[in-house]
């Protein structure tokens, strides 16, 4: 059986305690792949602002992540997805897949970015120094990359 | 009643995150609400005359404009996503 | 520039400490990259006893991190291996590669835990429950899985 | 002085670590010496004969059987790795 973890949060995660958490209680893990988003700087921004929609977002997200489980036979994930005002090298995302093998693991971890950039109902302004504001521009490599991937369903 | 929601740079253009109405007579799928919210005019009516821009979700499920709409339908209007 | 950090250690490590080492001072990184693998029971095993060859070791994982740097423009990696006995459910390895971009750095995170597994002189001993003791033999598939990258050469 | 290491279930069969001595007269390459320890025999004999099992370092490089050897290199033979 897998576990799903999925939480949308104003506050930071600790990718140490959550690689714990997935371990707990399991002796058929191999391998825990991870990745963090972080708000790069560059031209002038100072932060983004992060909005979404509640309730369809945690619904997505956990599609997403069961989906993940059943495609690579991950033991279990977590995605922990962060909201409001984050600064310049802040950790925005935290996605972790376990899974018995390292290939699965990485897999896994790449699916769930792919879909998490184009399928989570998250939205990004962008905070510049001169006090000008922006929302992002989606980015058409993002659609590329989660297209490789063919259908979301299980 | 039916429930509409807006986000990201939708909700500031409309100056509103969303309204609740009863489901407007001879609406039955998503194009024939953006039909009504156009002809409202305004920003609503620059904003839904491109629905290129928008994505939309009913019931917390992302839809096309052919979706049915029923009353008490949660109805979301919103540019394409950037999170991650 | 990039920074690229080499340990083995008995000792566990903290990823999200690590993380945060690899976010210092800089403004340029997109995402960060993780691996860890895990000591994965089954068939009745308790424990592997982990040998490598000290000086070469670290050589080994200093050239496989300074070429993921330059072949996947990473702005840092971090690559920390245990060595000693390590139970069922603990930490063995851990690569962090952090770059503007999530595909760089989930790239250079495979590459080099594929390096790694076939280049960097570590042995292991499983131990089983019964007392049996017995070395872990290379498996063909990592062979395969380091040949797709070609050569290590940076 | 030619140091000689041994890892894993080569040290394990052999007993024994390692060694350092002179490099020994005509031993000018590592396929050179991997015959000089064969002809030692017993558990060298055994290990020696079968050369598709082992791996050699040369100063912390791996290096292949014609790799040439001299005096103060350092010689490791080990098995695959299976680190990671």
């Amino acid at each position: 059986m897998s576990c799903v973890t999925v939480r949308v949060q104003a506050d930071t995660f600790d990718a140490t305690h959550e690689t714990a958490l997935l371990l707990r209680r399991r002796d058929d893990v191999g391998g825990v792949g991870a990745f963090t988003g972080i708000v790069r700087g560059g031209g002038g921004l100072v932060a983004l602002e992060l909005e979404h929609y509640p309730g369809m977002t945690e619904s997505m997200m956990r599609q997403i992540a069961e989906s993940a489980c059943t495609r690579f036979g991950l033991t279990g994930c977590t995605v922990i997805h962060r909201v409001g005002r984050l600064e310049v090298g802040m950790p925005i995302v935290l996605v972790l897949c376990a899974a018995a093998h390292r290939k699965a693991a990485l897999e896994g971890t790449e699916f769930m970015m792919d879909w998490l950039k184009t399928s989570a109902p998250f939205w990004k302004r962008e905070e510049f120094s001169n006090g000008r504001s922006e929302w992002v521009q989606p980015r058409a490599q993002d659609d590329a990359a989660t297209a490789r991937w063919g259908t979301l369903g299980t | 009643m039916l429930r509409i929601l807006y986000f990201a740079w939708l909700r500031d253009q409309l100056g509103c995150p969303g309204e609740t109405l009863p489901l407007p007579q001879g609406v039955r799928s998503v194009q024939d609400l953006i039909d009504r919210l156009r002809a409202r005019g305004g920003a609503y009516g620059e904003i839904f005359a491109r629905p290129e821009l928008i994505r939309v979700a009913v019931n917390h499920s992302f839809a096309t404009v052919d979706a049915p709409v029923a009353a008490n339908d949660e109805i979301a209007f919103f540019p394409p996503v950037t999170g991650g």
